[in-house]
């Protein structure tokens, strides 16, 4: 299937395996067009989860990684890109509801945006906070002692 | 002395209850009675359903306060009685303290007409049933007000809900009480009567409960009635008003301490009240099982042995967990407790033995033996099913109780015709 | 897994009915502090009278951070916290966890840890399937379930305990294998807590199944389609009562389940009753699983070899175990250190929580209780 | 048996009900007015007690106060009570107001004094005891044709409240 792929898209998808579980890597310009074609044409019909890994110490800081399942085939993909700070990606909303939550939360979580998303707004965290905590550069006792004070009317939450 | 002992045994040969007599002091005497009996009354019902719930369910309920629990109720009421007295800022204030009372009110004044023997009642109306349900659907008015009072979002719902409930069930209810009225009238006069005493002794002239007249037909409208009840009294499984995964605790929510209180005595008072009614109604009131049948004076004693058998059946319970408790003296108190409970119910027990005792105790023991019955299925019901939801109580309401009902009534009412035809002849 | 599975479900999920004679919409609060909401769940719902037009989730209010913890623990340290998430089922949590790290360090658990495993994890999901039991009952009104799955439940507990000394934060595996060797008596008790537990499986049953009210209340309530459950990613039981046969333990087995006999139950018509149903039925097919592992318990080692320091090649990872409540998957980034780089948790309670707002829509106020209550979540997980 | 204190009671239960319609009027909350108009009604539910009438006493119990005044409750709760309370609570409309007041007064001035000829000189001989099947006799045998047209009457408007509230059925 990822040789298939390759044939299509060139040398924007590198196929990777760890741990004997395949993955492959997708350039930033051709992810809308990859998870369509993945959902649509290769059956990958339930979208497992979204997530995202920070390298501060990259030029590329951020992996944006999709795990995919399809019922039909009883396999698992993951797809992985490469984004920089501040950059934003395609909503996978309209091709799995799933995506809602689990892009909100990495919206949360790490402060990367997905266009037409239709409600992108912070899940876990209250409304208002500054900062995204999974980032590398948020420190693990750091917290936003201004909401903290406004909102809770007390010092410091630790 | 002499004089007052002439007053008493002048009331205890009266035929007549103190109110249809006109006798201001023992109308009050009853008044007390009631009331007393009635506090005693849900003060146990409390213990119990805590007790017979818990057993149903696996655990062994209040087991701390006094042995076995015994002392449960009045630590709980002291608790009650203690606790602050908290009204939400925004609530209506007069509205907020009156609703409480209205409800216990109502609750109360249903036990003026209630019958627990021929002449032990308060009064005998000649409205007596119509007052029962008049006075008892007032209690809806206390809900809506401590509802709306309260100026929250749960307790608002919770009074709609209970009204709406209440309003609709009313009508079905009503249907099975007027088919059981109209069985009253099947005598030689044809005249039948409203009146909580005349109903059972209709009964007792015609030799039968109402429940078994022209069966099923009076079966089916006292079942009406008793799930009628259930709803009327908004108790599981049609609790909506208080569901407390919904709604928390519904209308009284926002109610605390002694206020609370009123509520719960209510609740209880409301239950027992309309218990009375299906008892004087279809299972025949004060009159003992078979009066008509087994009545030879052989039976006459033995069904006057009752009430003192149950209280030393009580008794032997006590003694018998008594020596059960774990010898420890830790529960040498409790140990104590529990057997002198036991020694004071067999006293009683004993002191019911005396046949002029027993002749005046027997009514309201088989009346109150039967609202106990009742009880016990309040409680049952609550520890076996789930809720309804709001659509299907009204659906249930509606749709299934009220043509059963009128359906009962138009064949109760057409046998009686046909009776009466063939009684003519 | 058939084809009409796979077909594009036609979700929509922006224009509410219209309200009925054009009443005004009420908004109401439910939550975070609502007896039926199992912990600080808090929803918006925006009703026509009594009827959900839509509903919105707030959460959040248990949010610990677990994966930034992860990232600031080592491998073996961070075990203990992921059974803080989903706590009722915390045997899974560790099992999901222990696994993927394991698939990092390319080792495998030796198979009488396997078959220990197996035994834990099932008796975990029986006790999390009757927590969900009786407080779903609860909600609902009947309050005697409670009691008795409780008392039940008990049992499972004092293996636990008798086994690793804690009742619900077991922390029962290490990365590897076992720490402890199962006490003596354990096949014995486990034994026993099966011929215990059947008959009160049919003794729940009794009260509920054929219940009139129960039925009136779970039929038809909170119906979703296999389509929409899939759209949703919404799995476990949940899942599997809308009639898709798909379970983790089979699909892609882990562990070692591949060496025991049992089925998948599922629903037809993926409503609150069916997934009553199906829950009931797994807690049957765990007794089941339990039984087999029991019998065939292999004698041997219960570690593999792993290094004290584990210090994984740095690479990703991403594993998933059939938790009680659905897929649970663990990501794990390595970047050849003692700590993990990433650890990301794919909670089933989370997604499967996307669905509420469609099972509700059209349903009544009632029916969300009952809809929150068959979901099975559980906060900590949702919030983690 | 001997009425107690009638004109106490007739007075005093009189005097709740002069209360309570003024409260009815005055209030400005709707609910307040509404508990009121229960305690009036309450109150001429005694009222029909102590004129030997439990059948009529009864009935305006279970029906006004208990029925119809929850159900009036109902709309009110429902009824933005801020709005209400903010707006004026007469409307200063004082010439019809005395003139509809005088003429009432004048009906009752003319009743009382001239009422002697238009109403028979005593009482009905109504025995307590048997109210309830003296007023069965009466509806259901002289009165049959028009009770009949009046449950016809509130069945047309029963079946005409179910057709304007549920657009499909």
């Amino acid at each position: 299937m990822v040789a298939k792929f390759r044939g299509t898209y060139g040398s924007g998808i590198t196929p990777l395996t760890y741990a004997g579980q395949n993955y492959m890597a997708v350039d930033r310009s051709l992810i809308p067009e990859i998870l369509q074609v993945l959902r649509n044409e290769e059956r990958f019909d339930y979208c497992v989860d979204i997530t995202a890994v920070h390298y501060p110490k990259r030029e590329k800081q951020f992996d944006v990684v999709w795990v995919l399942y399809s019922f039909a085939r009883n396999e698992r993909i993951r797809v992985t890109t490469q984004i920089v700070d501040g950059e934003s990606l395609p909503s996978a909303v309209p091709i799995w509801p799933a995506a809602n939550w689990l892009e909100r939360e990495v919206y949360d979580m790490f402060g990367i945006k997905f266009d037409g998303h239709p409600d992108m707004k912070r899940i876990l965290l209250p409304e208002g906070w500054k900062g995204h905590p999974l980032r590398k550069d948020y420190g693990i006792l750091q917290q936003d002692n201004e909401w903290v004070q406004i909102n809770l009317g007390i010092e410091s939450g630790q | 002395m002499g004089q007052i002992l002439d007053y008493i045994k002048s009331y205890l040969s009266s035929s007549q209850t103190p109110g249809a007599a006109g006798n201001m002091f023992w109308v009050l005497v009853y008044i007390l009675l009631v009331f007393a009996g009635l506090s005693v009354a849900v003060i146990a019902m409390n213990w119990l359903e805590r007790k017979i719930l818990a057993h149903m369910q696996v655990r062994l309920g209040p087991m701390r306060v006094g042995p076995h629990g015994l002392m449960q109720p009045i630590a709980d009421a002291i608790k009650l009685l203690l606790k602050e007295d908290i009204m939400p800022a925004e609530a209506d204030g007069l509205i907020f303290w009156v609703a409480p009372f209205v409800v216990v009110l109502a609750a109360f004044t249903t036990f003026v007409v209630v019958p627990f023997g021929p002449t032990h009642a308060i009064t005998d109306m000649n409205i007596g049933i119509l007052f029962m349900l008049g006075v008892s659907s007032l209690s809806v008015l206390g809900i809506v007000m401590a509802g709306w009072a309260s100026n929250s979002h749960y307790p608002l719902i919770g009074a709609l809900r209970s009204s709406a409930q209440m309003v609709s069930y009313e009508v079905a209810m009503g249907l099975a009480v007027v088919s059981a009225i109209l069985m009253t009238s099947l005598n030689a006069e044809g005249t039948g009567t409203l009146s909580m005493i005349g109903i059972v002794q209709a009964q007792l002239a015609q030799g039968e409960w109402f429940i078994f007249k022209f069966f099923p037909l009076g079966l089916i409208a006292f079942f009406i009635f008793a799930v009628a009840m259930v709803a009327e009294t908004n108790r599981a499984p049609f609790d909506l008003a208080e569901a407390e995964s919904e709604l928390t605790a519904g209308f009284h929510t926002e109610y605390s301490g002694f206020r609370w209180s009123l509520f719960f005595l209510a609740e209880y008072s409301a239950m027992i009240a309309v218990s009375s009614i299906a008892v004087t109604l279809w299972l025949g009131g004060w009159l003992r099982p078979f009066p008509n049948f087994l009545n030879n004076s052989t039976w006459d004693l033995v069904f006057s042995l009752f009430p003192g058998v149950t209280f030393l059946l009580f008794a032997a319970m006590c003694f018998y967990n008594a020596l059960r408790m774990p010898k420890h003296p830790l529960f040498r108190v409790q140990t104590i407790g529990l057997a002198g409970f036991g020694v004071v119910l067999g006293l009683i027990g004993l002191v019911l033995f005396i046949p002029a005792v027993s002749v005046r105790i027997q009514d309201i023991f088989w009346f109150s033996a039967k609202v106990a019955g009742f009880m016990y299925l309040y409680i049952w019901y609550r520890g076996t099913f789930p809720r309804y939801r709001f659509d299907q109580l009204m659906r249930m309401g509606w749709k299934v109780l009220l043509p059963m009902g009128l359906g009962v009534l138009i064949l109760t009412a057409s046998v009686a015709l046909l009776q009466q035809k063939l009684w003519h002849q | 897994m058939t084809d009409q599975h796979s077909s594009l479900s036609n979700l929509d999920l922006e224009t509410p009915e219209k309200p009925f004679l054009d009443a005004n919409e009420l908004v109401i609060n439910m939550g975070p502090q609502h007896p039926a909401t199992h912990g600080v769940l808090r929803v918006i719902l925006r009703l026509d009278g009594e009827k959900v037009l839509g509903l919105e989730c707030v959460i959040g209010y248990l949010h610990r951070g677990v994966e930034k913890i992860g990232e600031h623990r080592t491998y073996t340290m961070f075990n203990p916290y992921v059974d803080r998430m989903d706590y009722v089922a915390a045997v899974s949590n560790g099992l999901g966890y222990c696994e993927t790290v394991e698939k990092l360090l390319n080792v495998e658990a030796p198979p009488r840890a396997q078959h220990v495993r197996v035994i834990l994890t099932e008796l975990n999901r029986i006790a999390s399937h009757q927590l969900w039991l009786g407080t779903h009952a609860l909600d609902i009104g009947a309050i005697t379930p409670l009691f008795y799955t409780f008392r039940d439940r008990e049992e499972i507990l004092k293996i636990y305990e008798k086994y690793c000394g804690a009742r619900l934060t077991t922390h029962a595996f290490r990365i590897g294998g076992l720490q402890y060797e199962t006490y003596t008596g354990f096949e014995k008790e486990v034994k026993n807590f099966l011929d215990f537990f059947r008959p009160k499986i049919d003794e729940y049953e009794e009260l509920l199944t054929t219940n009139r009210i129960w039925v009136e209340r779970t039929k038809n309530v909170g119906t979703i389609s296999a389509q929409d459950c899939i759209a949703l990613g919404v799995t476990g039981p949940v899942l599997r009562a809308s009639g898709v046969k798909w379970d983790l333990r089979k699909a892609q087995p882990y562990a070692n389940y591949k060496n025991f006999d049992f089925e998948i139950p599922i629903g037809q018509n993926g409503d609150t009753y069916d997934r009553y149903l199906v829950r009931m039925a797994e807690m049957r097919q765990s007794v089941r699983i339990i039984e087999q592992a029991v019998g065939a318990l292999p004698e041997g080692p219960i570690m593999a070899k792993v290094p004290k320091v584990m210090k994984p090649a740095a690479g990703e990872v991403y594993h998933s175990i059939e938790a009680p409540k659905g897929e649970l998957g663990y990501f794990i980034v390595s970047d050849g250190s003692t700590q993990p780089y990433r650890v990301r948790v794919r909670p089933p309670s989370f997604v499967n929580l996307q669905a509420l707002d469609v099972m509700c829509r059209g349903q009544l106020v009632a029916d969300v209780i009952a809809v929150i209550g068959t979901l099975d979540i559980v906060l900590g997980e949702v919030d983690r | 048996m001997a009425p107690v204190a009638t004109p106490f009671f007739f007075y005093l239960l009189s005097g709740i009900m002069l209360i309570g319609g003024i409260l009815v009027i005055t209030r400005k909350n709707p609910v307040h007015s509404a508990l009121a108009l229960i305690v009036t009604l309450l109150a001429q539910a005694s009222i029909y007690l102590m004129l030997y009438a439990p059948f009529v006493a009864g009935v305006q119990i279970i029906l006004y106060a208990g029925g119809i005044m929850v159900l009036f409750l109902f709309v009110i709760m429902l009824v933005s009570i801020d709005r209400s309370m903010r707006e004026r609570q007469f409307n200063s409309q004082w010439i019809p107001g005395i003139i509809a007041a005088t003429a009432l007064g004048g009906l009752f001035m003319a009743v009382f004094t001239k009422g002697n000829d238009i109403f028979p000189e005593h009482a009905l001989p109504m025995v307590e005891n048997d109210n309830t099947q003296q007023i069965a006799m009466k509806l259901y045998g002289q009165y049959m044709f028009a009770f009949e047209i009046a449950s016809l009457l509130l069945l047309v408007a029963i079946i005409g409240a179910v057709v304007m509230a549920k657009k499909r059925i």
